[in-house]
Parts: structure tokens; C-alpha cells; sequence
């Protein structure tokens, strides 16, 4: 293959992973470069793994309905490897009326698209996860939402788009995107030149800089957020957590051991030396947002706390995009922290939309040229 | 096996003889050295057993990295013994994977 | 800079060997057998190692096995261990339970 | 924001000394240790340690760290017990778990000292309880009086190997067998020869191949490796034993200094931060000390951390250039002494046949763990004489020179260069005082008599076991190799609180066997 496929992919995350396993499985040849030295080095292994379509902006529900019908119960099978994925509901707490209000607003705008969830008391919210602090006065409840393993999903996809052929190599920067004739065709990294049909630019945050070495512009900034994780537990609960406030998100995993997102406040001031640094206070504000809706899990011992950056998009809603003004370019960046759940159906997506079939949902609410100024 | 006395550090200081529960059966240890001990001394080796393989494990590195001394103390699991000072009526109990239950499997 | 960046390049095929199954990581269980079959997966580094099999992610967080992993993996490719970069160390040094980790808003 | 000049992680000798080096200079010094007891390895180490005066040399590991510890208090250096530093984090803040809460620091400079953890060597059973650490079973013998095994197999034979064997036979615990993959000894040949003179084997070229037992060590299986470590079929060998300890290195602790962003690097001494020869990381003001920076000993542990103490109050201003410059280059010339030698880092692996004085080093030394008949004579220390002389079976260049300033009658001369071999210097008489035998680490010093009665000659040996013998007892003499050679009868039994420990036993034997004997076992005590 040397260094022309039929389609390059810039960026190993779960979003170009995925992308490059349907390519490969529909034929195409495709070339994967990282720029770090490890696949899925970015926010892909690094999230809470939350598989869910409750609290989506409603031009994301689509995407996240479709794949957890379609996609996400059998990606297991599809990829020879198990990606822990759970489809056992999601349980968003509320404490105070304000925080019901919120999030009854939520479920009746998802009921209105037609997703399943409903607002349920503290009792129902008992019966489904008795750990909760009796605190808890009532919460949305979506049974079809779920959780996986974000790191073995993102592995997944690798392990079988490599095995299809696919070349991914590591190591490799991307400096600038360049025509030949009017037509996206070069990647120039560090130390090579590649050349493909179209280019698929699935970088987060750095594709900012990449796509405008062809001129185009995607706003967005980047936050620096952090996910803890405890010591094994026995096995509780298999819902997906997150609270009206989102005070914190997570799950048990397979292992036993619960994982945790959260915030400070501060994810868009946080500082970092280049590479996703903790700080010395989200983790401790992380657990007492926990504690408050799980006090029996106050004993779990922390073994990791992480952090990784999100690509923050403008309108919080992710860029999926062919480029006109540049042919052959295709976008898929800004996923603002909630791309893992619906990489399934994106990844499906980008790969038709390289081969020129009919994206199986419509993508004109993620064009890369919707941004215009309030008045 | 307990030092009685060591040709070099002499006889270990005077220290409180205290009890304590293993795994329902009252043992004694000195106060403040660590569960660990207290159990070597009484013959004790196997701490867990764990949780794929059901293989027992022990003391390993002594110095609380390696956490393969892990027990159930008072009700906590995954409780260094290593490292974690003997008190009076401390209740200690072999840990079967992650919990004081042995798993049915 | 692992000096395995091409995915695609070939490390030859996955020999069996007499001691697969003896316990490398000993928190997770995990198997020499096991991180091998990991590399000819195409895990490549350290930080691919832990989140594919989980080596170095139990109680002791790696401080037992990262050495031992790292000389399978580096043998597996053809390396030294030193081409291989370990895992990124990470807070808490040590497991903290929650209700402590919490407990840290006081000004002093 | 709790706030300190300096923030030192870690009590241990690089630690306690960079905390007394920079308290000295003023600077507001805290030291956090997770432990419950600060000195970290040293009061494990209940060796008297090797080096020169200034190295603190002969004197036992513990007894340094009590006297560290003194110093940092006189000093006023708050020493925090029991507190986990959780994480070191931007803007040098460190998170530390201390009782039941985490609190924040930060240091206008920060010195990591955490030290080393044991490596590992995998085999069938390794997981099995009664397979630990070679530092696991120091820290139970000598910090919480528990014998980690009645029988023990010893896996390594560097100095961590040689010196807890040693420490397992005073224990009272039996040493089967020292085993080690390589062709040759790794440690000291008197800390070797400690060992085999109680009788215990090494097999060298050897490594194990499973541990026996359900639920506990009950036994090993060695067998022997050809040049590329592939086993030698048929060269298994059983031993019941019920505890397996392995000595098999140690790797720096350097997660801290990871986390931080320090630049790192993978070196024959483990994954360490690169740091300039003061021990600054690529931080400023972030420095690391002691085995954390590479492994070696306390000894030099201790210089490194005074290095870094010196440092740190240069870069805050509390130190001229000049003023911090005299002190490291003085440190660094005693650290110089220290790695100089056989054992020195740039002779790692490398083949060594002669001494700096040109003299072929014994082989059976590295192979057996003892000296050879045959190579008694070409050493200086080991010579005929008359009346009672000392014997000094200290045959390789190490860095030690104790038993040079232990004899008052100064019959002992190592001259400038420490780690040249000890001469015994004829002009002068020998009282048969016994220091040098006492003060010298390794062990290696003997007092001989060939005139005592006609027929019969002394020998005055170290002796640190219980019980200790008494006058009149008869038993026998054991040669190098730990070989019952002769009777023996206990002539005299000397401990003077100058010996610290060191009981020197004077035991008469056939005239014959004075060049042989060097042990003693008394009837029905067995050491093997």
C-alpha cells in the first residue's frame, strides 16, 4: 500500500478507529496516522464510557438512538472482542425540586423525538439502584441507555480494522493538508507524504490546526477534564450514573471497579505542561460529588486519577462534515465530550460518506459551515 | 516464629499484648506491629485468595506496594496487613477476591 | 519514539511458549501467555498493554509487574526494554479512600 | 497554602541528609515519610556499613540512621510519619494523605527521596505465599523480630543477597542454598565468604525453576542454565525449604517525578529522572536523591541528599554560589571515593582478573563464595608471622579503609586510595587487641597465633550469632568453605562495647589448620 490508501484518517481515536473498521470491512484501503505513540492516546481511553441518549442536544439524539438500537448490543460480536458494553439504563438524580424541574425539561424534549425516558420517584429510583442516599428524590430513567468500556472499544475497533489491513502507524505529526488541483490529496507529517482519495481529519482538538492548513475553521477550545477510578467492588449496580447538576458520571465496570467523570468548575481554565495533567483538587471535588448520592461507597479506595482534553465545540454539538470549498476533505471533530457514545453510528457514517452512499441518518445539523454570529 | 533475641538488635522492646479475631478465632500480637506479623508469628501465611484463579497469596514485599497482603479488617477489604498497625479487638478475616464472602464459583 | 510506529510491520507469528500461562501481573491475574498474544494483537506500548489486558491497573497500580511486562513486550517486538516508555504515573501514589480523598477542603 | 522553603519526600538517608544540609543553611525545612518510622532502609541494614570516616564507615546501619535522625531534630526539621504523598503536581504542590485527611503543600523546592522498591523474577509458584522479597524478610527480621522462614532459599547473589542471607543466619533461620543465574557472585567476596564459612552452598549459573506447594512454600526445584540462560536438562536439583526470598535488584520509586513531568530516562540503574550532577531534574527546583536517582547504596544515598540539601539552598538565594560550589565539590570528591573499585558503576559487567595492585582475583572467590588454598599467598593481607598477627582475606579493591584507623599499634596500612587492598605493616607489633577484627564490614579479619603452644595455633574470628560460646567450650572449626575440619577448643570469648555486637571468639586448633579453620560451631548447633 506504501504511503497511498483510499482513504487517509488522521487521528486514532475511537471516531477514526471505528471509521477505519467499516472502510476496511466495506473494501476500501485506509491508512490510519497517530500522532502520539499510542492508538487511542487521546480523550477516546480516557472518558467515562457513557453509552447514553438521554440529555443529548436533540441534533445528537438521532446519532445516539441509532446506535444503541443498532449498533452497540452487537459491537462485541462484530469485533471478536468484548467492549463490556451494558445496556442496563440510566439513572440521572435529583436532590431538589430545581434539580426535577431540569430534569424534566430534558425528558420531555427526548420523549418528544421519541426516545423512552421518563421521570421516576425516589422510590422506583430505589428499587432500580438501592445504593442510592435516600437523599435521592426522584431522577430521569432511560432503560435503553447504557455504558462501555471506552479504552477496550477504541482497542477494539483497532484490533480488527488492523487485522482487515488497515495500516496504522504512530508517531506521525501531521503538519498541513495539501491540495493538488482543487482536490484535498497530501498529508505531510514529520517525516513522510501521503496521499489519499479523501481525507477523513478525526484529530479532536488538533484538527483545528490541521484543517486550517487548508483554509477551514472549526471553533472550538479546548477543556481539561478528570476521571478517577476505585479498587474492584463486588458487583452492585450495572446502571450509567449522572445527576441533574452533573455534579459526577459513571458506572461499575465488568472488573468491579467504579469509574467516575466529574467537574471543578474549572475544566476550561485548567492547566496543563502539553499533556492532560491532573490538579491537586478536582479528584477530592470529584468524590464528594459521588458521596453525596453514594454514601456507601465512601470506604472505596481511589487507585487512578486521570485527566484528558475535550474538543469543545461552539454550539456543543460535534463537526461531521464534507468540505466543499476543499473536495476530498471530510470533518469529524468537536465531539465536546460526548463522542464515545455515538462513535458507532459516526463511524458508520464518515465511512459512506467517503464512498459516496447515502449517510444512513442525516447530517446537515453537523455542517462545518453552520457557525454564524448572533445578529 | 517470633526473635526472641537477635545477636545483633538485642530483645525487642516491651510491648502491650492485645487479641484480636482471625477469621473467628482469637489470636493475640503485639500492639502496633503490624496485622501481618501478628499472623506470620501465629503461622499464618495465606491472606487471600484471589479473585480469577482462587490462588492463595501472602506477604510478598512487606514494605505495603505490592497489596498481595490484602485482608478484610474490620469489614474493610484490600487493607495492607503489611503496613497496618495491630489495635485491640481488631476483626481480620481472609479475603476471597474482593470481599470477606467466599464467592460461591 | 517506539521504534514499532508501523502497526502494519511484521513481528512474525505467535509462538507458543512452555511458560504462557505463568502469572505476570499478579493484582489482574494477567498471564505472560496473555501479554503476548496482546503484542501480535497490536499493542505496541505499555499504555496499549494496560488498557487492553489490564496489567499494571489493579491495587498496586503497576509497581510489581510494569518491569516484567515491559521485557515481554520489548522481547516480543524485537526491542530492548529501554525502547519501551512505561506507563504514565499517575495520583494517588497509593490507594486513598473516597470519604479521605474527599476530605481536603480546610483551610489551613 | 501550607507553604515551605523546602519540601523533602521520603525520611530515608538521602532525605534526612537533605533536610539536615538544608536546615543547616536556614532554609524551612519538611520532610514527609509514609512510613511509621523515618531512615527508611537504613534501619533495616544492621551491618557496619563500608566506605571511609567520612562515609560514616563501621558503623551499623541503624545506628546511622538514629544518629541522622538526632541531627535533623537538634535542627528543628519537621519530620511528618505516617503521610502518603499522594501526588506531586504543577507549581511543585504535593497532595498528602496524612490520617484521615489529604492536605496540600507546596515547596519553593522540592527533593524527592522515595527510594527503591524490589524487583521480581517470575517462576512456576512465584505467587505462592512464602515467596518474598529479600527486603522483605530485612524488614521482618530486623524491624519487627519475625523470622520470615525456618529454611530459606536465596535467590541473587548481589550484596542485597549476601548481606540478608547473612542476616537470616542470625535470625536463626537455615540458608539452603544462595542461587544466582549468573556465572558469578555479584556482591562483595567477604560478605560471600560470611556465608559459605557457615557452611551454606551457592550455586551459581542456576536458577529456579518452580516453587512446591499448594497453599505455601513447601519446597524449589533449581536446575542449571548454559551461557544464554537456556536450562541444562538433567541438572535439576530439590531443595525443602519454606521460604523463598528474592534478591534479584532493585528499581528507583520514581513515580512522583514521572507524574510531574520531570524527563525521565531507562539506564542499567532503573527508570530514573535525568538530573545534572547537583541532582536537579529538568524542573528547576525539582531535585532527586538516593536510590531514586539511581541505585546504589546508603552511603551514597546520604552524600547525594547533603549534595541536594546544598543545592536547593543555593537556588533559593539562601547559599552564595561559591559557599554551595565548596561544599558539592568536597561531596562529590567522598562520593567519588565511593564509586571507585571493582563494584564501581563504570566496572558494572565487566570482567576484572587483576587487582589495582596487579594481583589475579581469586575465581573460586566468585564461583564458591570462598578463597581457594591456592590463593592465600599472593594477597598482602594474608601472611605468616610471629606471635599473634592479624589476617586480612580482603582480596578485592572496595571502597572501605576501617581497619586501618581501627589498630591503634597501626599495623594495618591501606594508605590514601581506600579501596587499594589492606598491607599489614611489619615495623609494628601486633597487641592482638582484636579491633580490626571488630571493625572490619566485611568480616574478613583474623587473628593468628602459630607460636600459642607448640603443636597448636589460635585463631580469634568475628562471631555474631547466639548463643555465644564460652570459655572452655569444644567444638569444631569449619574452613572457608563452611567444612568441619578439626576440633576446636574456645580459648577466650572477648565483647567490648567498642566491638558493638561483634563477639570475637579465640579458638585453639591443630597447628595445621591455622591457615584453614575460620569458623567455629559448637557441638549440636547447626548454621548449614
Amino acid at each position: 500500500m506504501g504511503n497511498c490508501a483510499d482513504v487517509i484518517i488522521i487521528g486514532s481515536g475511537i471516531i477514526g478507529n471505528a471509521t477505519a473498521y467499516y472502510l476496511a470491512d466495506k473494501g476500501c484501503s485506509v491508512i490510519v496516522l497517530e500522532k502520539s505513540d499510542h492508538i487511542g492516546g487521546g480523550g477516546s481511553s480516557r472518558n467515562g464510557g457513557g453509552v447514553r441518549q438521554s440529555g443529548r442536544d436533540r441534533r445528537e439524539l438521532p446519532l445516539a438512538m441509532y446506535g444503541a438500537a443498532n449498533l452497540w448490543p452487537t459491537l462485541s460480536e462484530e469485533l471478536g472482542m468484548d467492549v463490556e458494553y451494558y445496556q442496563k439504563g440510566n439513572l440521572r438524580l435529583g436532590k431538589t425540586e430545581d434539580h426535577l424541574k431540569i430534569l424534566k425539561g430534558l425528558t420531555d424534549r427526548a420523549s418528544a423525538q421519541g426516545l423512552g425516558v421518563t421521570m421516576i420517584d425516589q422510590k422506583e429510583a430505589r428499587d432500580i439502584c438501592p445504593y442510592l442516599s435516600d437523599e435521592v428524590i426522584g431522577a430521569s430513567w432511560c432503560p435503553t441507555d447504557g455504558h462501555a468500556n471506552p479504552m477496550l472499544a477504541t482497542l477494539a475497533y483497532y484490533r480488527k480494522a488492523r487485522q482487515l489491513g488497515v495500516h496504522f502507524i504512530t508517531g506521525e505529526t501531521v503538519i498541513e493538508i495539501k491540495k493538488y488541483k482543487g482536490k484535498a490529496r497530501q498529508v505531510i507529517t514529520d517525516n513522510n507524504v501521503y496521499e489519499g482519495g479523501t481525507i477523513i481529519l478525526a484529530a479532536g482538538y488538533e484538527s483545528r490546526k490541521i484543517a486550517a492548513s487548508v483554509g477551514v475553521d472549526i471553533p472550538m477550545t479546548q477543556a481539561l477534564l478528570e476521571v478517577l477510578v476505585t479498587e474492584a467492588q463486588p458487583p452492585m449496580f450495572y446502571q450509567m450514573l449522572g445527576t441533574a447538576m452533573a455534579d459526577f458520571y459513571g458506572h461499575q465496570s465488568t472488573h468491579g471497579s467504579f469509574v467516575f467523570g466529574g467537574s471543578s468548575g474549572f475544566e476550561d481554565f485548567n492547566k496543563s505542561n502539553g499533556t492532560p495533567l491532573t490538579n491537586s483538587q478536582t479528584a477530592s471535588c470529584i468524590c464528594r460529588g459521588i458521596m453525596k448520592y453514594f454514601p456507601c461507597l465512601s470506604n472505596a479506595k481511589i487507585v487512578r486519577t486521570w485527566a484528558g482534553f475535550i474538543d469543545v465545540c461552539a454550539d456543543h454539538v460535534p463537526v461531521i462534515s464534507h468540505v466543499e470549498e476543499v473536495p476530498g476533505l471530510i470533518l469529524a471533530c468537536a465531539f465536546t465530550g460526548h463522542g464515545f457514545g455515538i462513535s458507532p453510528t459516526v463511524g458508520t457514517i464518515l465511512s459512506q460518506m467517503a464512498t459516496g452512499e447515502e449517510p444512513v441518518l442525516s447530517i446537515k445539523d453537523f455542517r462545518y459551515d453552520r457557525f454564524h454570529t448572533k445578529i | 516464629m517470633r526473635i526472641e533475641e537477635h545477636p545483633i538488635l538485642g530483645k525487642p522492646e516491651e510491648r502491650k499484648v492485645i487479641s484480636f479475631i482471625y477469621d473467628g478465632t482469637p489470636l493475640s500480637g503485639y500492639e502496633g506491629e503490624p496485622i501481618a506479623m501478628a499472623l506470620e508469628a501465629a503461622g499464618i501465611m495465606i491472606h487471600r485468595y484471589t479473585r480469577k484463579y482462587h490462588k492463595p497469596r501472602g506477604v510478598f514485599c512487606a514494605i505495603g506496594r505490592c497489596t498481595d497482603c490484602v485482608m478484610v479488617v474490620d469489614g474493610i477489604p484490600n487493607v495492607r496487613t503489611c503496613i497496618t498497625p495491630l489495635k485491640e479487638g481488631m476483626v481480620v478475616q481472609t479475603q476471597y477476591g474482593v470481599s470477606a464472602q467466599e464467592e460461591s464459583t | 519514539m517506539n521504534k514499532r510506529n508501523d502497526r502494519f510491520a511484521d513481528i512474525g507469528p505467535l509462538m507458543p511458549q512452555p511458560d504462557d500461562d505463568m502469572i505476570i501481573c499478579r493484582c489482574e491475574e494477567v498471564t505472560k501467555g496473555e501479554i503476548r498474544k496482546a503484542v501480535h494483537d497490536g499493542m505496541f506500548t505499555l499504555t496499549e498493554i494496560r488498557r487492553y489486558l489490564r496489567t499494571g491497573m489493579g491495587l498496586c497500580q503497576g509497581q510489581t509487574c510494569s518491569k516484567l511486562v515491559k521485557s515481554i513486550v520489548a522481547k516480543e517486538l524485537g526491542l530492548t526494554p529501554g525502547d519501551i516508555e512505561p506507563a504514565v504515573s499517575r495520583a494517588p501514589m497509593r490507594p486513598v479512600e473516597m470519604k479521605i480523598l474527599g476530605n481536603d477542603r480546610k483551610e489551613v | 497554602m501550607n507553604r515551605f522553603d523546602l519540601i523533602i519526600i521520603g525520611a530515608g538517608p538521602a532525605g534526612l541528609s537533605a533536610a539536615i544540609s538544608a536546615a543547616k543553611n536556614g532554609l524551612s525545612v519538611i520532610v514527609f515519610d509514609e512510613n511509621s518510622k523515618p531512615g527508611g532502609q537504613l534501619f533495616k541494614q544492621i551491618h557496619k556499613f563500608f566506605g571511609s570516616k567520612e562515609h560514616k564507615a563501621k558503623i551499623r546501619g541503624f545506628r546511622i540512621g538514629e544518629e541522622l535522625l538526632k541531627e535533623a531534630e537538634d535542627l528543628k526539621v519537621t519530620v511528618v510519619l505516617n503521610a502518603i504523598v499522594t501526588g506531586l503536581y504543577q507549581d511543585k504542590e504535593i497532595t498528602v494523605k496524612i490520617g484521615e485527611e489529604i492536605c496540600h503543600y507546596k515547596g519553593d523546592a522540592v527533593i524527592v527521596a522515595t527510594g527503591a522498591t524490589e524487583n521480581m523474577v517470575p517462576f512456576e509458584g512465584w505467587t505462592l505465599p512464602g515467596v518474598i522479597g529479600a527486603g522483605a524478610s530485612q524488614t521482618m527480621m530486623n524491624l519487627h523480630h519475625i523470622k520470615p522462614g525456618n529454611r530459606v532459599l536465596m535467590l541473587g547473589t548481589g550484596n542485597v543477597g549476601l548481606v540478608v542471607s547473612f542476616q537470616l543466619l542470625q535470625a536463626g533461620c537455615q540458608v539452603a542454598a544462595l542461587v544466582d543465574a549468573a556465572p558469578k557472585i555479584g556482591g562483595y567476596g567477604v560478605h560471600a565468604a560470611k556465608v559459605a564459612r557457615c557452611g551454606v552452598p551457592f550455586y551459581l549459573s542456576h536458577t529456579i525453576l518452580k516453587a512446591e506447594g499448594e497453599d505455601r512454600v513447601r519446597g524449589v526445584v533449581i536446575g542449571e542454565v548454559d551461557s544464554s540462560f537456556q536450562l541444562i536438562p538433567g541438572t535439576e536439583k530439590h531443595f525443602s525449604v519454606d521460604t523463598i526470598c528474592l534478591a534479584v535488584g532493585l528499581s528507583p520509586m520514581s513515580q512522583l517525578l514521572h507524574m510531574a513531568g520531570c524527563k525521565m530516562q531507562d539506564t542499567p540503574l532503573g527508570y530514573v529522572p535525568v538530573i545534572d550532577e547537583n541532582g536537579e531534574t529538568s524542573i528547576p527546583g525539582i531535585y532527586a536523591a538516593g536510590d531514586v536517582s539511581g541505585i546504589e547504596e546508603a552511603s551514597s544515598a546520604m552524600i547525594e541528599g547533603r549534595i541536594a540539601g546544598t543545592k536547593a539552598a543555593q537556588y533559593l538565594g539562601f547559599l552564595t554560589e561559591e559557599r554551595a560550589k565548596e561544599t558539592t565539590a568536597e561531596l562529590e570528591l567522598a562520593l567519588d571515593r565511593l564509586r571507585k573499585g571493582m563494584f564501581a558503576p563504570e566496572n558494572r559487567g565487566k570482567k576484572i582478573a587483576l587487582t589495582d595492585e596487579g594481583i589475579p582475583v581469586s575465581e573460586s572467590l566468585l564461583t564458591n563464595g570462598y578463597l581457594d588454598e591456592t590463593d592465600l599467598d599472593r594477597f598482602p593481607g594474608i601472611a605468616k608471622g610471629k606471635g599473634i598477627h592479624p589476617v586480612m582475606e580482603c582480596t578485592q579493591n572496595i571502597p572501605c579503609n576501617p581497619c586501618q584507623e581501627a589498630c591503634p599499634r597501626k599495623c594495618i596500612k591501606i594508605g590514601d586510595t581506600i579501596t587499594s587492598l589492606p598491607v599489614i605493616d611489619k615495623e609494628n607489633i601486633c597487641s592482638g587487641c582484636g579491633m580490626c577484627v571488630a571493625s572490619c564490614s566485611g568480616q574478613a579479619i583474623f587473628l593468628l597465633n602459630e607460636d600459642y603452644e607448640p603443636g597448636y595455633a589460635s585463631v580469634t574470628l568475628p562471631y555474631e550469632f547466639l548463643p555465644i560460646p564460652l570459655k572452655g567450650d569444644t567444638g569444631s572449626a569449619l574452613d572457608r568453605s563452611g567444612k568441619e575440619v578439626c576440633q576446636a577448643e574456645i580459648i577466650e570469648v572477648k565483647t567490648l562495647k567498642a566491638f558493638d555486637h561483634t563477639t570475637l571468639l579465640t579458638m585453639k586448633i591443630p597447628l595445621d589448620m591455622a591457615m584453614k579453620a575460620r569458623f567455629y560451631k559448637s557441638r549440636g548447633d547447626s548454621h548449614e
